[in-house]
């Protein structure tokens, strides 16, 4: 019989998140009352964080599949081709909640996490980035978030070994309440040896794996899909400590094991810990699992069905065996001293079976309380499309110079190093590129080949117009990765909104993901894996929509390799893509005017796809010496950016007629590069580009130690740099805000 | 050249080491698990890799400094034996007596990840050989307890004895605080054991050798090792 | 006045630190170390206010800087 | 039975992380923090010996493992 302490009530039932419709779903499927055992299971499963019940239905717009693609969403991590019998496998995860709770904690444990998601699957990891938002600089405990999440990012990732090569970092007060620290990892593995969480085989071992159980996060994935409120400071005590020693050794076993053929299946215990990997293994392989709660290894004293079944307890794996291996697996795992647990077996009975002190605690059908999980198509609302500014009609109340000094020294803008030079970036002795260029670069092994990742969205751009927003993020990704030569191959994402019970949230999500569907579409760049996070507010006030994308690619020769500083003296400037002066939602308009209005700029992606090809060809044909994309802050930004990287200046020309300078300067036209040559490739190059039809001009040349503008006074770049690198440690020190 | 890299459990820089001394010398070195309580046959060279050996959860390098491999470590020092001790090994190093004194956390108590200048004070040791005395060098550190100290007759000891090794300095080999960043005591980046066959130093040089991926600044220290168990 | 505010983890929540050292005493062979778990001490120099005054203001070191609250508890001693 | 291992910095050795929370702590305005110096307490639970022989194992321990004696000073008790 199972124990039915205590009662279920309405009001216990509302407590797990499950609404009334839910509940009686639920009832159907077993046909009586839950225990409270199984209640606790189901609404680890069906709340939104794991079920994703309402972004189910839109996810399926994205393309998933290329002749690359070995596994697309759905397992742990995403895996691709990428030659030489070798895959890399990465995704991308969210651990936004917990991080505003316990900054330190909550990050290490989001490194830690997507880290298990990279090396369950076979797959050494070999870089993680990050892309972090943060709310007004001004709010009172920005600074504590800050310097909590980096250090805790760097905490976990430089002790597990592994180099944090990049991401991005930004601020807005739409974020005040709720931060976002979504984590990356990239990991490498032979394209035979990927495992998976599909069991086969009944009356094999269950067995559990890595650090003992207590009460962490109990309730942790319930709370990572709840708005806050001025409650929820309250429900900490389910804060989850990371022990990336604990990992490390996790990840010598686990590769160790899998190297020695003893795994059939592997799942990682993330959110829902014992729950989702037990019945996410047995649903994948039509398979029943039957747990036996006594054997599980515990930390605490007294520890319930219903607490060892939502324990969110970090570095915990749980893996179904070769049982003619089972004991070589286990002398692996207690050599590097962890534990090693038989806590249950697969059964054909279908059923997930929970026992524990003589007792049946649960028993539910296996496939249903996956399957059959709820899905909601929740109503959503169009979003409104704002005006298309006329440039002409927005005047600039500084000189192109201020401009410049103010953007360079902007919270967004301002350089990231106070933050990536807490982590370890160059452990494993791969890193090629290192943080501060467009994309970082990751030698494969003992090269030539390389891989090159990124993580960007513009949420400002997102907020104005979702679907040109999510297009943006994707179309800014995958220009990214061609500014270093790399050939884009696959994308993860992590989307970040506000409450999906809200039809306007709703049609941020939906349009976003639309965008970010057209956009991979066009330019060949499936997604493989991802996570959503949503409930992302604070009374009644959502983040700005921000739909991260983490971008992949591969270069085949690290020597092909290129970077944004400029060379030498006397080079020629050139620019890629049509400029027509762009200022709606620009970091201009929102930094130097203090306005975040007007519609995005439009992503044309056939535009963009013919020119990143085309960039991509000349880095190929060594044709270029640096080469820098355009995003935030536009052209002048761009070069400032390619100038401090070198300490070089650079002479520019007159802008186009017809656009105001400052339009011209710091408009944010998509789809454009900066370029740099010697002079004499530099007819080949625009005859090149007349050819295949694409805007090519020069700018001016490189040299000096000062930007030259016509009209403007010169802008020392070594006043710049103070500028550029002052504003972030500035501020952690305590110094002024702005 | 036959050498030894000790495999503590959480150490993490082992295969950048491992990956070094191969590039440099031609011979992949022996990895030796910290439960063993032997060195393989015949090893010239010892390496203490960087990382987080027990997370360093109690003292950096302690709980290390402590494992059974360690007394095997120090017989092989004590014979003359020469021993690389990089970062995390330094910490283990001073832990387990080979080298004075203790690394701290560092001033502004941030893990730092960055390029940074050495001054390398002689060159009539095993380990420098290949440089010049007084040559600047470019490598990375990755720590965040790597701020030296000792007391004051130790350190006058060390310097008095020409024990230093390397110091943080500015990139024309001037001591500058400015480039000190971890507030070493006198910008000390390494340092020699009394018999000067043991050198336990914070900065990555095993990270600086292969031009594929950067600067090889750091690789005449590999090249010192070997020239100096060859000329042997 | 000298005064000492002990910080130590909540029960329940995981100590990583604890348990290395946990078990590297027990490989050290010290006997009976059935579980360790680790803290910090601050020895605080407090001067010019009165006993009442510096357990008010130590009490306020804790909550705001000296111990995490959502995983630590603390306690102040005035020696 | 419970144990305490204090351990503290010597006299004389510099205390980064000390000074920077007695920085902080001025920052903060908390009054009348003239110095800080950081330690740790292990506490350890003993079990199967006798008090005698568990103050000399803690003692072993303190000195082999928990303090490292040339910069630290460890105080055991036993509660
Ligand atoms: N959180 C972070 N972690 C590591 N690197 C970062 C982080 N934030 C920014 N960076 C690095 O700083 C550089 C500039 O970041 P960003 O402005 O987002 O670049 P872009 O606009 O070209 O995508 C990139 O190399 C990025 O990897
Ligand atoms: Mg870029």
């Amino acid at each position: 019989m199972i124990p039915n302490e205590p009662k279920i009530t309405p009001a216990l039932i509302a407590d797990h998140g499950l609404t009334p419709d839910e509940y009686e779903r639920f009832r159907g499927l077993i046909g009586r009352d839950p225990s409270f055992t199984e209640l606790g299971i189901v609404s680890a499963m069906w709340n939104e964080h794991c079920s994703y019940k309402s972004s189910k239905v839109h996810l399926r717009e994205l393309p998933t599949k290329a002749p690359w693609v070995i596994q697309g969403p759905g397992e742990n991590a995403g895996v691709i081709d990428i030659g030489d019998g070798l895959a890399c496998v990465f995704k991308m995860e969210s651990h936004n909640h917990p991080s505003f709770i316990e900054p330190y904690q909550g990050a290490t444990t989001g490194v830690g996490g997507i880290l298990r998601d990279v090396f369950t699957m076979g797959a050494r990891p070999v870089a993680c980035l990050n892309a972090l938002r943060f709310g007004d600089p001004k709010h009172p405990r920005a600074r504590a978030l800050v310097s909590g999440v980096v250090a805790g990012i760097g905490g976990y990732g430089n002790s597990f070994g592994v180099p944090t090569v990049g991401g991005s970092v930004g601020f807005h007060p739409r974020y005040n309440g709720n931060i976002l620290v979504n984590a990356m990892a990239v990991g490498i593995a032979e394209k035979d040896k990927i495992f998976y969480a599909k069991a086969t085989g009944v009356g094999r071992p269950v067995v559990y794996l890595g650090s003992k159980t207590g009460r962490d996060g109990i309730h942790g994935a319930t709370m990572a899909s709840a708005e806050f409120g001025d409650t929820s400071e309250e429900k900490r005590p389910t804060v989850q400590v990371g022990d990336p020693f604990s990992e490390k050794l996790l990840l010598e076993a686990c590769l160790e094991i899998m190297r020695k053929g003893c795994v059939i299946a592997i799942q990682d215990m993330g959110a829902a810990g014992l729950t989702c990997s037990a019945v996410e293994m047995g649903a994948k392989g039509n398979l029943g699992v039957t747990l036996d709660l006594d054997r599980v290894p515990t930390r605490e004293a007294a520890m319930t069905a219903y607490e060892m079944m939502l324990s969110e307890s970090q570095e915990r794996m749980l893996m179904v065996l070769k049982p003619e291996k089972e004991k070589e697996a286990e002398a692996i795992f207690q050599k590097w001293g962890l534990d090693f647990a038989v806590v249950g077996k697969t059964t054909d009975s279908s059923r997930f079976i929970v026992r524990f002190g003589g007792d049946v605690m649960a028993d539910l059908p296996i496939k249903e309380l996956g399957d059959e999980a709820p899905e909601y198509n929740r109503p959503f609302t169009e979003p409104k499309k704002l005006p298309i500014l006329d440039a002409k009609s927005i005047a600039s109340p500084v000189s192109i110079k201020r401009a410049l000094e103010g953007l360079i020294a902007s919270p967004d803008l301002c350089s990231k190093r106070w933050v990536w030079e807490q982590y370890d970036h160059l452990i494993l002795n791969n890193t090629v590129q290192r943080p501060g260029g467009d994309a970082a670069v990751v030698r494969i092994n003992e090269g030539p080949k390389a891989l090159a990742m990124t993580t960007d969205v513009t949420p400002r751009y997102c907020e104005a117009d979702p679907f040109e927003g999510g297009k943006q993020a994707v179309a800014e990704a995958w220009r990214n990765l061609t500014a270093v030569g790399a050939r884009p191959l696959a994308v993860t994402d992590n989307l970040n909104f506000g409450n999906p019970e809200r039809p306007e949230i709703m049609g941020q999500l939906v349009h976003c993901v639309r965008g970010i569907s057209e956009a991979c579409k066009a330019l060949d760049f499936p997604v493989v894996s991802g996570n959503v996070s949503l409930y992302n507010e604070t009374n009644g006030r959502a983040i700005l929509p921000t739909p991260t994308i983490g971008g992949v690619g591969i270069l085949d020769d690290l020597a092909k390799m290129a970077t944004l500083a400029f060379k030498a003296e006397g080079e020629t400037i050139l620019l890629v893509g049509e400029t027509k002066g762009w200022l709606g939602q620009s970091a201009f308009l929102a930094t130097v005017l203090g306005r975040e209005e007007g519609a995005p700029p439009p992503v044309d992606l056939a535009v963009e796809k013919r020119n990143g090809d085309f960039v991509r060809k000349l880095i190929a044909a060594s044709s270029v010496t640096a080469v820098h994309d355009l995003s935030d802050g536009g052209l002048l930004v761009a070069i400032a950016e390619m100038a401090l990287a070198s300490r070089i200046g650079a002479r520019l020309d007159s802008p186009s007629a017809g656009i105001p300078p400052h339009a011209f300067w710091f408009g944010e036209d998509q789809a454009r590069y900066v370029l740099t040559a010697k002079t004499a490739e530099v007819p080949k190059i625009t005859a090149e580009a007349a050819g295949d039809g694409i805007p090519v001009r020069v700018l001016g040349t490189t040299g000096g130690s000062q930007l030259t503008l016509p009209g403007e006074d010169p802008i020392l770049v070594s006043s710049l740099h103070a500028l550029f690198e002052g504003w972030l440690p500035t501020y952690m020190a305590g110094g002024a805000a702005e | 050249m036959k050498s030894a890299v000790v495999v503590f459990p959480g150490i993490n820089r082992e295969r950048d080491m491992a990956r070094a001394l191969k590039f440099v010398s031609g011979k992949e070195p022996a990895m030796v698990w910290h439960a063993d309580s032997e060195l393989p046959k015949g090893t010239d060279l010892v390496v203490l890799p960087g990382g987080f050996s027990y997370g360093d959860y109690l003292r950096c390098g302690a709980i290390a400094a402590r494992a059974p491999i360690m007394e095997a470590v120090r017989t092989h020092a004590a014979k003359g034996g020469l021993v690389l001790a990089v970062c995390n090994g330094f910490q283990i190093a001073c832990e387990a007596g080979l080298l004075p004194g203790v690394l701290m956390r560092n001033a502004r108590l941030k893990f730092i990840c960055k390029e940074v200048f050495l001054r390398i004070e002689r060159s009539d040791t095993p380990f420098t050989r290949q440089y010049n005395a007084g040559a600047v060098i470019r490598v990375p550190v990755a720590h965040g307890e790597g701020n030296y100290v000792a007391d004051a007759d130790t350190i006058a000891r060390i310097e008095d004895e020409g024990r230093v090794l390397f110091r943080y300095t500015a990139p024309d080999g001037k001591l500058d605080p400015a480039f000190n960043f971890n507030g070493a005591t006198n910008a000390i980046a390494g340092i020699l054991s009394e018999k000067r066959n043991v050198l336990g130093l914070m900065p990555h040089p095993e990270n600086h050798v292969d031009p594929a991926v950067g600067p090889t600044d750091g690789r005449r220290l590999f090249e010192s090792l070997v020239s100096t168990l060859e000329a042997a | 006045m000298k005064a000492r505010v002990t910080v130590t983890l909540k029960a329940g929540i995981l100590d990583p630190q604890g348990k290395a050292i946990e078990g590297a005493l027990k490989s050290l062979g010290v006997a009976g170390v059935a579980s360790v778990r680790q803290g910090k001490v601050f020895d605080i120099e407090v001067e010019g206010v009165d006993r009442a005054k510096a357990e008010q203001a130590l009490t306020l070191a804790a909550e705001k800087l000296l111990a995490n609250m959502v995983i630590e508890n603390y306690r102040v001693e005035l020696l």
